[in-house]
């Protein structure tokens, strides 16, 4: 049966957001997926419409390309300042950043810290793939302890180089996120549970609630220098027990200090 | 003497190498070179290019938009730079997805090589673009033997030095299938 | 169980081979010998046997969203 | 019917609450910056008049963070402002470029302190080159005007505002302590309520449009190229339209000054020493530094052969002025930077030993 | 006896990786840096060799880290470096500023891209006037280098050290893309063992001395005037000693161009072509881009009245020829910014234009 | 009794690392303790010699006029990254940072986390007096909620202005962080323990163990617009309640990862 | 009409506020003033200073190498400005701190002010400076008593408004002692 | 209960009045109507009935480490 029958329904297609083009991503790159869940995000809550993106720089920096919504282009690292200023403006639309490990917790350390200490209602989704992506594969602040990159040749290690930054375990800590959760795209079980908590995260915002960050968990296969499969083994054997699964922090409306 | 180039192709059709090769090659002669890739987010098109330039003199410019020759190994890069060879100069088209009536310039001595069924016939499919460059050398006598055996074993050195043979033979299967073929 | 069916839009799929890993029933293969316009051996659907089940987990994991999956209806569902 | 308590009045103001205040003339309801001397008093002062306007106020972590949340902000499209000083903007170099590469406006004031490095907080004017070079990375210009009283505190960060949304590019105030301490009658007003900007380009969600795209990237063939030739045309636009000079003295003037900003107070004063000992000195202020009045210095030199340039620097701006100079005329410098400042009296020594 | 294979011979090698070389040789071995395309050849290169001699390789978690930690390498006495390109060489202006007001030596490599903003990765000159401007807050100037070919990145980045060192003050090595990605034969000759630095001022804990105290906040009374000039000298002095440019064809010369860094390279190939049609022109290439070769430029232009500036950018340099050309001679400009490159036969025409 | 008698000893005076000058510090200002306890500790394990200080900019940015030791300034926020950098090229050396919480937790966030992160192997001293003292009181990360300032003239507000931050708490998340306390300087019972925990950071360094951070809880009667005493007593009451004090990490030996 | 003047003293003894009120007064009388207080770090060394210049001309330099006039409230700042002031210029100095045998120059109007003494009379210590600014008014005649008054009550304004009839009783008892005092 | 005593730099005393507070046995004042060069008022110990035990707490807490704190040899203790 190739072509579906006439008593079926579509259960799963291309949300109405995502703009009907191909992406630049190489293949098996996990960028694609969180396009695709933050896309069905704004469907489902009917937001698009009123929604700013804000890109960070890195592979992720063409996300104008493919959501159909208004989009800023920040500074690399420095997009939870441009979403602050942005959501300063506009109360009442919403307002994301998407942002990869380089750029988010890398250069970006400081704004991203202080916007969720400042608990700013915004969305934070943050890929994190291990490394640099765009710029060939350097070494980031998440990159495992002993794995290569063209910037750490001989295995990171953490005399020197230090260890791998767990951003939503420390985030957690403050007191200004509302939702602070991470996720991964190694398998379909675990993207179901990432847009869960993609939902989940933009609901906070919504409900004017503060803060949300959603840590995912990805695959560069191009950097890793794997076929896409392997990628998502790595993904699910080295990097999901360094980096837990789980929400961190999930506040409700009383808890503020 | 001065001789500019442009090599293009697929990425993965060892473009940059054959260029590093006929560069190497050229230094191996006494002359002056340069040798310019295209790189960084112009690579994710999936084309390559190279820009190689020799000379006897101090090199200006490294990069040419009039080349004495040009090496395609793909139709695009034959679509995009046919028109910037300087009449007169070699144009070496890759057999394999070129055809000769794709060629829309007269002015140019312009040679089709079917290099995968030479590679094959040389015993390797991946030696196809040093098939290329020996047809190349050929047709433009920028440099010979001596030159690019020298550049082979620089290149595959160590470990790999075992592959100098073969493709030294692809690069003269190549010379002489321009030999056989030239007009 | 449910009765499904998958459309793969071949000219997006870039060849990565998630879908074909994650599909319990093996109705994915990638397309021997042919090459779509972005240069990649793209995924088809095959189900000789009509098993699928359209659960989805192949349009999950597909990272270039080329995978539309249908289910029949159920009984009593609305069809909106 | 007049009544007096309701005409605008002087008042003795500070330098810098008169900025702060200006920028609130001018509409800004949004704010954003990092404490650092001799710029205190803006955000002090915003601090506590913001909230009561309707308006926000932001200390940020950082002037990196200061000037992205202005770039989220006139992305947004809301007037917005945040001001510095030497160690601060230089921080801010990078997000000064991205607002210039993505035509955004914004206002920037700068309250110099002496330097390099951390210096110290003594005016200065060692920041010409800094502002007028673009500062940043790339191929572009920031506007940048700069007062000589607290009344024109008041007014060119207004002008500021006016010219950033106008030509969608950064507008920087340049300023030093002196007249950011000083205190000077002026006249203010009432706060007008703010007016409605038509920024159709700005990002407010793309319901009932097609979406708006704020960006700096420009990966085409040629693109970039296309998009540093339209800046330049800008700025061209703007030499023409709004280069702004204030000429004193300069009827019968046969010896230039040019000195700019709280430096041209100085020698203000000099030329009154030096008229009253018969010497005939003009004074030619430049407003705007970039654009600099390069035609009008070109046109005075045409007829005056002498030209003193007078900064409370090594001699930043004495470039611009020779190279747009008349052939036949001279030029001349003396300054004095780290925080030390030319009296009237130093000045008039210069006057008359190039006279 | 000699044995060949012990004598430095041509080795084909990429601009970047030879500026990294370079690098070693001058006895650097501390590296901090943040990956930007297109210098990420060199951190790879020293994160793979710097180990491998003992020396030390980190990641900065940004340019601003990067810059910091140079700073304390330096202040602690080790030869270190840098590089980056134009968004992240902006974030470095505050510490640029810091080093120079410190006079900490320091070399920075800039590998520039299109701009302003993110802008693109492709070749540009179009920050000039940011590097040749100091760049950061105050009254300062960094040493700039620009290599026209890899031989000269390889050999400049050492001048750099040498420089840096020599005046207590960062050197700046401006490159871009052309000479970063290509490749050309160098001799390069074996590492030598790094020479010992006499620092005296150096941090290194003051046990048997007085200590020593790296600053640039000077509050005393008139303290940082004294600073600023100071500092003046020492770019007079390094005007005199080391100004660097290159003629080519100069001897018969009726017109000038003025190129410097890739562009040269292009302008070398036109001119060839300009001589076959009989077109007297000659080159001038400022090496030093601070200090500029004022002085030669103003010898030239006496006896040769047109002067033709080429560049990768809309024209940053001319004001700096213009201000140092004799009188007589006229300055003309041609220009691609954004990427987009002089071809010979572009320049060729220029030439004719204006010849 | 007003001169020693004979037969007594003294049995706490001027350490000899702290240079005979006056401090710039205001009257009751604990500035002038924390360079006191810094400079017994250094005569403590006699390595003034070979002890390289950075000073942050702050009120404490005149260090070098007051201790012993060579200094380097590093500009506002840097000092971990200056401290990397001198540490890295003296690694016998001794090298500790001294900032405030403006500079160490505003601007200076990304650097501090990641030097942190990486277990650089030297010692931060964090005054912590919930604003910014040098540039006339202006609100800091730390200034607690409701607290005036210059620039919180309606006192701090988490929505708007965010949480005080907890440095220490969140820097003891990290991996790599050897040892992290809070301590304060409001009682002599908490100076001794103040000694206590400074001692133990520096004999961190000296066994080469990593990165080791005291926060010290400051009194800044200028700014708080209060006499020394009740400064004292309101750093007591207010700071101390809503920053713990504590050690919050401690790592022997055995545990890196 | 142009005078400037320089007031200095030990911080807190209100150099800051005399001087805004004098220059209130003079913007009261129309006339153009600038107020450029010293700040910052500068502050910290417990000095205060302020520069006040009265014109009917548009004022140039706000600061001044040679006032002509200056009120000096203790002894360092009488050190440090007395040599500053113009030839026959006004130089009134605060008498707590400071003794006629302190001063050097003699080619000045020079007037010693026993500030504490008359504030303590007028009922209120804390007005010794207006005592001083009244001296300094009457010595210079740059303002009168329209100009304070209005000035003072800008200076004290709602709930601080019963501050001004002493302060206004300060200026007038300065000014009385500087007119019977005067040389 | 040991005996001691103190000395205060009262040239280098701000007359916070810290130690004033700490000093349980009330052994320090602030000095009336002194003023040092720094111009504050200075601290001064007065111990008329020899309390001061030399627990060091108004030297812990002194901010501008003007106050040397001295204590009876103990019998059998080393000198050093
Ligand atoms: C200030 C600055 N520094 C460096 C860069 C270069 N740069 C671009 S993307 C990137 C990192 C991308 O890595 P990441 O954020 O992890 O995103 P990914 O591509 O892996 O998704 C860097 C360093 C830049 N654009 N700006
Ligand atoms: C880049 C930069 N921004 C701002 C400043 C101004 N500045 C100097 S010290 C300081 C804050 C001091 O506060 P803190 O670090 O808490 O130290 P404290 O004085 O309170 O001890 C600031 C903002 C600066 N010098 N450099
Ligand atoms: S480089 Fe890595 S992160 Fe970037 S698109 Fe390719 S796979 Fe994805
Ligand atoms: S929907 Fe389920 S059963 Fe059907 S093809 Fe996809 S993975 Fe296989
Ligand atoms: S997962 Fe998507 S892109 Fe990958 S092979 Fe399947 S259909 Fe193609
Ligand atoms: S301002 Fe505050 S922190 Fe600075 S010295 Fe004074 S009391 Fe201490
Ligand atoms: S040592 Fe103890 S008892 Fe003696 S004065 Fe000090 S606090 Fe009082
Ligand atoms: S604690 Fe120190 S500074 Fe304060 S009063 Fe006592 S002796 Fe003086
Ligand atoms: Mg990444
Ligand atoms: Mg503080």
């Amino acid at each position: 049966m190739a072509k579906p029958a006439e008593k079926m329904d579509a259960v799963f297609q291309r949300p109405e957001t995502l703009i009907d083009t191909n992406f630049h991503f190489c293949p098996g790159c996990n960028h694609g997926n969180v396009h695709k869940l933050v896309a069905e995000t704004l469907d489902e809550y009917g937001v698009a419409g009123k929604t700013i993106g804000v890109a960070g720089v890195g592979c992720c920096v063409f996300l104008y390309n493919y959501l159909n919504i208004d989009v800023l282009e920040a500074p690399h690292g420095r997009a939870c300042a441009e979403a602050t200023g942005v959501k300063r403006v506009h109360k009442d639309k919403i307002v994301f950043t998407y942002q990869g490990d380089g750029d988010l917790a890398a250069i970006g350390m400081a704004e991203t810290v202080h916007a969720a200490n400042r608990g700013e209602n915004f969305t934070v989704i943050f890929v994190n793939n291990s490394l640099y992506g765009m710029t060939g594969g350097q070494m980031a602040p998440t990159t495992l302890l002993g794995q290569k990159t063209t910037t750490s040749p001989y295995g990171r290690s953490h005399e020197g180089d230090g260890y791998p930054i767990r951003m939503a375990e420390m985030l957690a800590t403050l007191e200004g996120p509302s939702f602070v959760a991470r996720v991964a795209c190694d398998t379909p079980a675990h993207i179901v549970k990432a847009r869960q908590a993609i939902r989940k995260a933009f609901k906070m915002q919504i409900d004017n609630m503060g803060f949300s960050f959603v840590e995912i968990l990805s695959a560069c296969p191009t950097n890793w220098r794997l076929d896409a499969l392997t990628s998502q083994k790595k993904l699910q054997e080295e990097m999901v027990p360094y980096f837990p699964l789980g929400i961190f922090k999930e506040r409700s409306t009383a808890d503020y200090l | 003497m001065y001789h500019d180039c442009i090599m293009a192709g697929f990425g993965g059709q060892g473009i940059l190498m054959i260029g590093d090769i006929l560069s190497l090659a050229a230094m191996h002669d006494g002359r002056n070179v340069t040798w310019m890739p295209s790189y960084g987010v112009e690579m994710r098109g999936g084309t390559a290019r190279c820009t190689v330039v020799i000379s006897d003199e101090r090199i200006g410019s490294p990069i040419t938009g009039a080349p004495s020759g040009c090496l395609v190994m793909n139709k695009p890069s034959l679509d995009k730079y046919e028109s910037w060879v300087s009449p007169g100069g070699a144009l070496v088209a890759n057999g394999t997805f070129i055809q000769e009536s794709d060629f829309t310039r007269s002015d140019v001595s312009r040679l089709l090589v079917p290099t995968n069924d030479i590679a094959e016939q040389v015993g390797d499919k991946r030696t196809a673009s040093m098939v290329a460059l020996g047809a190349y050398v050929e047709m433009t006598g920028v440099t010979d033997t001596p030159g690019l055996k020298a550049a082979l074993e620089k290149t595959f050195s160590g470990k790999k030095a075992k592959l100098v043979p073969i493709n030294l033979e692809a690069i003269e299967q190549g010379r002489k299938f321009a030999r056989e073929n030239r007009k | 169980m449910a009765r499904g069916c998958i459309e793969i839009r071949m000219e997006k799929c870039k060849g990565c081979g998630l879908c074909v890993a994650v599909c319990k029933k093996g109705n994915i293969v990638i397309a021997e010998g042919q090459i779509n316009a972005l240069g990649y051996a793209p995924a088809e659907f095959k189900d000789p046997n009509g098993e699928c089940t359209g659960c989805k987990m192949c349009a999950e994991i597909c990272p270039d969203c080329c995978i539309t999956v249908y289910r029949e209806h159920k009984a009593g569902a609305a069809s909106e | 019917m007049s009544d007096t308590t309701q005409q605008p009045q002087r008042q003795m103001m500070k330098g810098n609450v008169a900025i702060a205040e200006g920028a609130l003339h001018a509409g800004c309801r949004y704010y954003f910056g990092y404490p650092i001397t001799p710029q205190n008093d803006i955000p002090e002062y915003l601090s506590a008049e913001l909230p009561k306007c309707g308006g926000t106020f932001v200390q940020a972590e950082s002037e990196i963070a200061s000037i992205n949340m202005v770039l989220g902000a006139s992305a947004a499209g809301a007037r917005c402002m945040t001001s510095s000083s030497g160690p601060g903007i230089s921080l801010m170099q990078e997000g000064i470029s991205y607002l210039a590469g993505s035509e955004l406006p914004a206002v920037i004031v700068y309250v110099s302190r002496i330097g390099p490095g951390l210096g110290g907080i003594a005016p200065t004017q060692g920041d010409y080159k800094q502002v007028t070079s673009g500062g940043g990375h790339g191929d572009y210009y920031s506007i940048v005007l700069a007062p000589s009283s607290v009344q024109e505190m008041f007014s060119l960060v207004q002008t500021c505002f006016d010219l950033a949304d106008k030509y969608r590019n950064p507008a920087i105030l340049l300023t030093d302590a002196i007249l950011g301490q000083m205190k000077e009658p002026v006249i203010v007003g009432p706060r007008p309520e703010p007016k409605a900007q038509d920024k159709p380009w700005a990002l407010t969600g793309n319901q009932g449009r097609s979406k708006n795209l704020i960006k700096s990237l420009f990966l085409g063939d040629g693109e970039m190229e296309v998009q540093n030739w339209k800046l330049v045309e800008k700025y061209n636009r703007l030499k023409a339209e709004d280069t702004m000079a204030e000429e004193l003295w300069m009827d019968d003037a046969e010896f230039i000054i040019v000195a700019f900003g709280s430096c041209s107070r100085m020698v203000e004063s000099s030329i009154r020493l030096a008229r009253a000992q018969g010497l005939k000195v003009g004074l030619i202020r430049p407003i705007t530094l970039f654009p600099f009045p390069e035609k009008l210095i070109y046109e005075r030199t045409a007829s005056i052969a002498k030209v003193l340039v007078v900064e409370m620097n090594t001699g930043q701006m004495v470039k611009d002025v020779k190279v747009n100079t008349h052939k036949n005329a001279d030029v001349f410098f003396y300054g004095r930077p780290g925080g030390g400042m030319p009296t009237p009296e130093d000045i008039l020594e210069k006057i008359k030993e190039f006279y």
